[in-house]
């Protein structure tokens, strides 16, 4: 997947308007709490088949942090 | 198993009934706040509920079988199984199905039991009904459905009040032979049945007086070992990241493309779940292909599929319609159904009065005490 | 439905597991009475019984699945389904099924659900469990039936206590195409519920305080709501009346006559229930025919008709055998079925020792109380 | 079923000797206890497809009113 879709993925999960992600926001400027971390380990799992730990995903700080959880599956 | 077929087995009609008393947004925010209650909401999507103070599993299925009866026309006699899926029997023993028997006046001549299932009762009872009829070539069968879940849950439990309704349901089912299949796809992972489970209340935890104090715990909520305990976050988790592969692996079963399904009718758990797992599967969030019909009922546990279709998907009773429904939930336990429906009957949903229908067994002089002041 | 018929399903195993603890006639003597007691054995033919004062259902049919899984050398990925039949659940939800879909290690792509029944509910879980083989052209399935009716009697109920015992239960069935059919005949009815329940502790009645208390009632037993209350002259009445017109039926739709018979299996209720319902159908009191074998083990619910073919029937683990089992109790609820068996396998009845297996449910941190001084 | 037969059949139920019940006999002098009731009502169910009452077995106090109950299917 291009990293742009993956981005616009992740303005679906939090209800955001497509392309207001752009790569570089830390988590705390965003709507991100306790069920958009399930919702981005489901769509990950639905879309590259990989299964995340919830700690793993909680730990994060940027939305780069948590591209790189599936590096190998979007596109640099 | 991977998936299986049933043939020559057909849903003729379905028939749900609720209480007829309606808890509102406004009701819950008394007690849990306007602010607390408007996150609630966005999240559900549950406006309004209907509950039952009195009511229980049986007096509902009861109401939706007498219906379904009236409405199929079928004689009392010609009913060969009546099957109950609920977590909220009346009493720990004997089978509620076993007294819907007598209550319903079908013949001695019936099989009945009751399946402790919830949230994925609804389409392991088709699949439980279905095999019966078409292995032992019976004529006809009932499938009950029903939970007075709301009864179950602590009062200021705010992950579990707002959110689910109490229903009953009654779905009739018939050998036919040029019924289309159902290819149903399930399973079970016990290791989940840790984060929803009622602890106390049978053999592993018979209840002593400790168990019935209202204590506040550590995750917060004020409950009694009688209520039902919830870990939301699991529960979205397991349901967000099991449902998607299972639809996938049902629609290769049963030979469906995306384009050919009508309608997706999962369990009703909350509206975030349904659009998310929505999401993932790639179904279009401005079509109607999603079914979301819990906004007037909450979540209604094993009834909440045959709900949706009646509060949503009226063209079923003159439409033929590619339906996947999939129920998932407490055990963990899942089981998703493909079913091409021939039009059904499907009346309007009923509204049952909300009052007390007094057990038999309490009236019973064998149990009073002996020395009535011994109390 | 009159009758049914089953194609294609075989029993292939027979596992029982039993506690280790041990109640004799003498034991009960020193609570009820010398006198009484020989009085009660004279009626039940119980002269020691297996009970649990820590094991629960899930413990004993995991003993005899894990057995049969040996025995039987199946992988656990080969299992299907795995369905329990029990009045006795660990927890009133999830579904014990479930946890022991876990427990066992079964694949998370297996069926697991419980169906509640008592008396009845072995012949009931074959029917259920063949109709799910053969509708859906499944491999493998366990049917686990266990009780640990022991548990839930008043201690001083001198109808229940020195008659009942605890046993589970793991039988193991193949599809194979040429399997001799199974015929069913079964029924329902609810108006003898009464005679056979507990009262307290599910929706209808929820448990309060009062609940709790144990006093003497009416009936002269003391025993508080939460335990079983039996009404032992109905039952008797029920199964005397009921079972013996059953098993004709029954008879006649497999196309059997009384010498084709080589043993009736009944539920093992009692020695009198079983010696007069035998003179009833003129099964002949000096031959081996009418099975017995409640002696060392008492009546236990839903797994005596197994237990009484693993203790009675060692020679079905090499000769071809016509058999006819009949269910029959709580609900009102019959089931019975004739079955030409195959020789299957059926080792020795376990002891499982009767320690504490500790519930996870009651370590989850969530439930402990904030305040701990709260109690 | 001749008489003879069915006093056999009660003889069986109470557990005594074949042809100890003659049909004069006294229930107050028989083991007749409320299991016997059960039993006698179960064996005429099973005998003649006769649904006795359990009320009225029970206020029987002779063999002779006990055979009265299913008069029709006894020879005389």
């Amino acid at each position: 997947m291009t990293k742009t879709k993956f981005y616009e993925t992740i303005d679906d999960i939090l209800e955001l308007p497509i392309g207001t992600i752009k790569g570089d926001e830390a988590l705390s400027t965003l709507p991100w709490d306790s069920l958009a971390v399930v919702n981005y380990i489901a769509t990950c799992n639905g879309l590259f088949g990989v299964v995340l730990k919830g700690d793993r995903v909680k730990e994060t700080k940027s939305i780069g942090e948590l591209v790189a959880l599936v590096a190998g599956h979007v596109e640099d | 198993m991977a998936s299986l077929r049933i043939e020559g087995v057909q849903i003729v009609g379905i028939v749900n009934a609720v209480p007829d008393r309606i808890r509102t947004q406004e009701d819950d925010a008394a007690r849990f706040g306007v602010e607390e209650m408007q996150r609630v909401v966005k999240n559900t999507g549950v406006t309004r509920r209907s509950v039952a103070d009195y009511l229980c599993t049986s007096d509902l299925c009861y109401a939706a079988a007498t219906r379904l009866l009236e409405v199929t026309g079928w004689a009392k006699d010609s009913i060969d199984a009546v099957i109950l899926v609920t977590q909220t029997p009346d009493y720990p023993s004997p089978a509620t199905a076993c007294l819907l028997q007598h209550r319903l006046g079908l013949a001695p001549s019936v099989a009945a039991f009751d399946i402790n299932l919830g949230c994925s009762g609804y389409t392991y009872g088709l699949w439980v009904v279905a095999s019966l009829l078409a292995a032992g070539k019976l004529k006809r069968a009932l499938l009950l459905a029903g939970d007075v879940v709301s009864r179950a849950a602590a009062p200021t439990d705010r992950a579990v009040v707002p959110l689910f309704g109490d229903a009953g349901s009654a779905t009739a089912l018939e050998c036919r032979a040029d019924a289309p299949p159902m290819v149903f796809e399930m399973g079970t992972n016990g290791s989940g049945g840790i984060h929803l489970h009622t602890l106390a209340g049978a053999a592993k935890h018979p209840i002593r007086e400790i168990d019935l104090l209202e204590r506040k715990r550590k995750d917060g909520v004020v409950r009694s070992n009688q209520h039902t305990y919830m870990n939301g976050a699991e529960v979205l988790t397991f349901a967000m990241v099991g449902v998607p592969p299972m639809i996938e692996a049902l629609r290769t079963a049963a030979g469906w493309t995306p384009a050919d399904i009508d309608y997706y009718v999962f369990h009703q758990a909350s509206r975030f779940m349904l659009k998310n797992i929505g999401r993932i599967l790639r179904i279009s969030p401005t079509g109607k292909q999603l079914v979301i019909g819990l906004e007037g009922y909450g979540n209604t546990s094993s009834a909440s599929i045959p709900l949706a279709m009646n509060d949503q998907l009226t063209e079923l009773t003159t439409t033929r319609r590619k339906i996947v429904m999939a129920g998932f939930g407490i055990g963990w336990s899942w089981c998703a159904v493909a079913i091409e429906m021939m039009p059904i009957i499907m009346p309007d949903i009923l509204r049952v009065p909300d009052v007390l229908h007094p057990g038999e067994f309490e009236s019973l002089p064998d149990h009073e005490f002996v020395n009535p002041s011994d109390v």
